[in-house]
């Protein structure tokens, strides 16, 4: 069952200072509203992963490992290689984190990382079928969540970006029922670059980019994700409140700015 | 969204598969108070989802742990009969489930008033005894009006419906054979009096006056359904209807 | 582990007016010990699966899909279909039911109509190989509780049996090791009609078909299900007291009567 | 009931594979108070069914929230050892093995005088070592036992045994063999005193008369092992069958 | 997560019994410190296990049922048989075993006896091997606790030695794809006899083989498994406290000795 | 310990494949304190792993009865990432996992002054990001820090070291491919000031002689190591260096 969540006992005065700040048009760290925290992308870090990404989003940090491993294609796929998206909050990212299978919240983070992915067609899944209904690559993306400060989705989705455009695979061939692999290596065949903007409502002020501090008092929370052409491709809100269409029109065009920034950020550290 | 079977969703009169236009639902059928047990329930029908939405509480909270002192929590589940699909469906929650579980009750919330009822739970049960796409969408309508037949203090009712995209154009409320071989999908939940969009996703690709455009569909959706909600009240209680009618600014049902 | 379960708190008062209503041979409802309460069965309610039924018995509302899908035999029956029954306690249909695994209550409801259906071969599972050893189809029941107001094992299983009368399955040809569906319908086959009979005992009383008020005072339950000839196919006694040699002697005579009537009322529904 | 190998399960002279009559019982051996640790334990051997059974308890409920007021909970756990049948079994508990916790619970609470020990727990397991049909049963009886030998006071001990049906005869105490070939398998457990079975299960198909034969059958047997029990407790305890014997209805123990 | 063990409330002053007879040379059942408590063990007592052996060490109790089937092997060892050690801390040994899959206990006990069988090279799992990279042997080897009176390390292991001697399995041959099992028995091929010997600290004192009620006053515990030719086959350290090198040196060297010992006294009950 | 790929793991000069001497450790690297939102934490690279520790606590124990009238309850967690090994691993823990949660644990718990806070947790996660041989050994390493950084009272840091086998030869701090290819590994953990090895197991094959040897060169690679970590816990807290080398035995930081 979902549940209400139980947020932490923050100081009603702490709350007030990071309200008022917002209400005035300024932010705790006196970002501005439509302003991102500094990002830091760093790019194979794991050597034993077929490609790795680790994110600094202000003080979030989220590393991202990409394994590739043949397995079978869903059924209804049969010519198409496999994506799996997870999430960990692992325990040392935050109090609130305890060790166990994904809660909801791990899950809604897997499953909106994967949508972006998925929609923008950003991996040729085509590309990574090896035989018919039988043999497929299996893309697996583990998002690990390091150091919990906020605004883990766009974090998430950046360095899984930056780990998928990091990420080399084998080459393999197919003698009779068995793969061959090949020890050469080659980039995984990546289409498109979408690039999740995360909005937060504090009473009626939309800020981008709500870092931890700001998560506890915002009312609601609004994903968009935008590929590489500027069109949306997943959208996902959450949070106790809602948005007006006012809210939507403005957000959906901050979105679009913002994520071309981030996006040449990350193609920037993935050397694209 | 996948696109393998190119088949033809608008024919050449621009009218669906199953005879709708673009902008039109399909035939919706509700039904409020039709549990024995639950505090409320509702029923609905829209093309060939059907599905059920009960309400249990304010109760107390058990594990007494999960309370908070100054609201109720809203528990939440989403759930899919194992014969509500074409492929058996195991009964053990799926992710996507458990996902829906929870911006069902994320657009649910904004319209209880949870502060009457500290150290509480409300407990909001969806089962999808068959499936045919917008099944969330369809549960929210339904669950806001279980949540009503409760008699729990409320803003305003809230409805859902699902705008996609099929061939390249914007059609309202897919049905199941649209939603998996159509280009996109939008579900929105929508308060019409507080102008509020409570549950909001996408899948798929749309430019952003798609999105504009799209949006405004599912609103006037919404606000079609809200009327049928209203409606559905009224056969079950007329006196809360004419309650209701008086303060239309938060409209506060029981 | 199975513990002694912990009933609501009902008023004494009202527990006392049930117990005495039967012990002067009325009941609260005002039927008579052996009497049904009425029973009002829908088939072909879930278009999307392979049969359905929906029963009211009383207040009590069990729904029942069948889902038909290929398989694999269990080594010990290679030529013979598989038959699986379920049942989720919805916890829709009462206050003291929690979402998760079935519990011990759940598992029993399956495991008894499982028990009539089996023992009585009502399913022709030897039609039902597709190729021996390695395919077969695959009958699963689902029994799905809406509404609890007591006797969940006699609606689930008429629910049940009315559900496989209704069903329609594909047909199905081998080719090599391919299974073609067909688009051609035929019923499931079907050749015994297990109808099941409970008793709860009041004090010194037997009554039948419980209802949830009865259930929470009644110190022992029996089932006995009834194959079409009339011979027993499963029993199953519950509850924290026993029953008196005399008092099955009793029992087992009304079950086959009432089972005689309860089947024509499936029969019918069914259209059969 | 499978019936698929018609191996000859009854010779011409009417004697079984094991050379036993129709009406007759496997040999049975009883222990008491076998185990250290354990409040009560009782181990038995029926045919090739090795069976422990062990009492903790009445000990303070724990959760706590599992506790009743008025009486002592008994939880019982009815367990098969990986080794116990013919092909491994994964330890983690099977529905049959939940369905007969369940089961075996309720035929021997109508013994136990639980409002002695309110808000306490009574905890049973039995432990299938060797499984040869019939299980369920010599678990009964033992576990009986075992609550004797814990000193938890009871109104009389439950014996326990199925009668079943080979090559269209009835026939007592089934082996593993006999059953797996059978036609019907009727397990009872019974209060000689108090004449209430208290187990009642079937499988197959039996007519109304060969229940009632069967059922008698059943009856007569668990008569034969409700002394063989007694006899086990007083080559345990002498000075407690002395006081067993003195009230005859109801028996109470410890 | 693993947590500091609760200990059971054992009275002050019976605690304070048990380490001062350590203290003083002696143990309160009378043993020296590098003495076993008595060991009596059965063969053969569950026909339908491969094998089977039932320990008593003082009143611990456990019993080892042996089966062998048919299955896969793993992919890094495709000619080699599987080992499967299971270890299950039945609810009947001990007021603190609950019901429910294994704990870390649990996991720890059959992880020491399998590292011990395992790495001595016990079982010759090369004879195993049926259809190489396809069919193989697996040994499943079920350690089941009956009475705890401590020291289970060592009860199993021993236990599982005599099981493993005492084991036979069929002959099979391969015809095809198909496994024939032919109705001959020949003993599982065993290569080595690997013995544990455990060790408890209570204050400064090593003793051997500790009893329960020593096992809750002591500070840590060692496990040293020697194989025949008297080498070191496995350790494992468990408890809050550790070991000096000089009483590691020690214990090594009493390991030796016991481990001959209680050998000779497997090797007996399983008539090798 | 498998040896199916008889390759060299020494060469002509006693060389290692990584060049190093037998007794040689591979590159070592700590960072202190590198976690914003943990109560202490610490980072270990040593050859190819990469290993996170974190600490929360003394805090209230929850649920509350997992806590300890007279000391803190010290909770553990040893967990690989999915892509820290050469095969994608589950997220769900092994059976290894659970094992070595257990002996890090313990390896640690002499260590700390657990009875100052009594009724608390103190909860300690090792993260393997990377695995390349001897991870729980590194894990120790730098929980141990990440304990310090916390302020959490100890006797002293422990410091943890394997030595293996490898062509017959005594070899320290084994690598991955050695690791697999090698005839035993010996795990230690070690304190240097109260002489406590609180970490040891063993696999594969050792005589007495060797195990003697063997336990020497990890005691004196944990001596490095322990100087290694005095002085990452320096390069952040100089001022709390000065108060540890004061006191010498028992070393007591925070």
């Amino acid at each position: 069952m979902s549940a209400t969540p139980q947020l932490p006992p923050v100081a009603k005065l702490e709350q007030k200072t990071v309200v008022d700040l917002i209400a005035k048009g300024n932010r705790i760290d006196e970002r501005g509203h439509d302003s991102y925290r500094p990002i830091t992308i760093q790019t194979g870090v794991i050597e034993k992963a077929n490609g790795s990404a680790q994110i600094f989003l202000g003080k979030t940090r989220v590393l991202v490992g990409i394994k590739v491993e043949t397995g079978e294609p869903f059924a209804d796929t049969p010519e198409e290689g496999v994506l799996t998206v997870n999430a960990e909050l692992v325990p040392l990212a935050h109090p609130s984190f305890e060790p166990g299978p994904p809660d909801e919240n791990a899950i809604e983070l897997a499953r909106v990382i994967d949508r972006g992915i998925r929609e923008s067609k950003a991996i040729d899944l085509k590309a990574l079928c090896l035989q018919k209904g039988k043999k497929v690559q299996v893309v697996y993306v583990d998002v690990y969540v390091l150091d919990h400060d906020g605004n883990l989705i766009d974090a998430g989705s950046m360095a899984a970006l930056a780990a998928l455009a990091n990420a080399k695979i084998g080459k393999y061939e197919i003698k009779g029922d068995e793969v061959i692999v090949k020890p050469d290596r080659r980039p995984l065949p990546i289409n498109n670059y979408p690039v999740s903007v995360t909005f937060g409502k504090v009473d009626r002020n939309i800020i981008v980019d709500p870092s931890l501090e700001e998560e506890q008092v915002m009312n609601a929370r609004l994903t968009v994700t935008i590929e590489k052409s500027g069109s949306i491709c997943a959208m996902q809100k959450g949070g106790l409140s809602g948005f007006t269409t006012e809210e939507l029109r403005k957000i959906v065009h901050i979105a679009v700015e913002r994520a071309a920034e981030n996006r040449a950020k990350i193609l920037a550290a993935a050397k694209i | 969204m996948q696109n393998k079977h190119p088949e033809k969703l608008l024919d050449e009169k621009g009218l669906r598969v199953d005879g709708r236009r673009l902008d039109q639902l399909r035939p919706v059928r509700l039904e409020v108070g039709i549990l024995d047990k639950a505090n409320g329930s509702a029923y609905i029908e829209q093309g060939k989802n059907k599905i059920l939405a009960a309400v249990y509480g304010p109760r107390e909270a058990h594990p007494k742990h999960i309370a908070l002192p100054d609201r109720a929590v809203i528990r939440c589940r989403y759930h899919m009969a194992p014969f509500s699909v074409d492929e058996r469906k195991s009964p053990a929650p799926s992710r996507r489930e458990l996902e829906l579980s929870k911006v069902i009750r994320e657009s649910l919330e904004p319209t209880v008033l949870t502060d009457l009822y500290p150290r509480t739970t409300i407990d909001l049960f969806v089962e999808i005894l068959q499936s045919d796409g917008g099944s969330r969408c369809a549960g929210i309508t339904a669950a806001s009006l279980a949540l009503a037949d409760a008699g729990i203090p409320m803003r305003e009712l809230v409805a859902a419906c699902a705008v996609g995209k099929v061939q390249g154009q914007l059609a309202l409320d897919l049905s199941d054979i649209e939603d998996k071989q159509g280009e996109a999908d939008l579900p929105v939940a929508y308060m019409p009096n507080s102008n509020l969009v409570t549950l909001l996703q996408m899948d798929g690709i749309l430019t952003l006056p798609e999105f504009e455009k799209g949006l405004n569909m599912a609103i006037e959706a919404c606000k079609t359904l809200h009327t049928m909600q209203r409606e559905a009240l009224k056969n079950k209680y007329s006196q809360i209807r004419e309650v209701a009618e008086e303060k239309e600014e938060p409209e506060v049902i029981a």
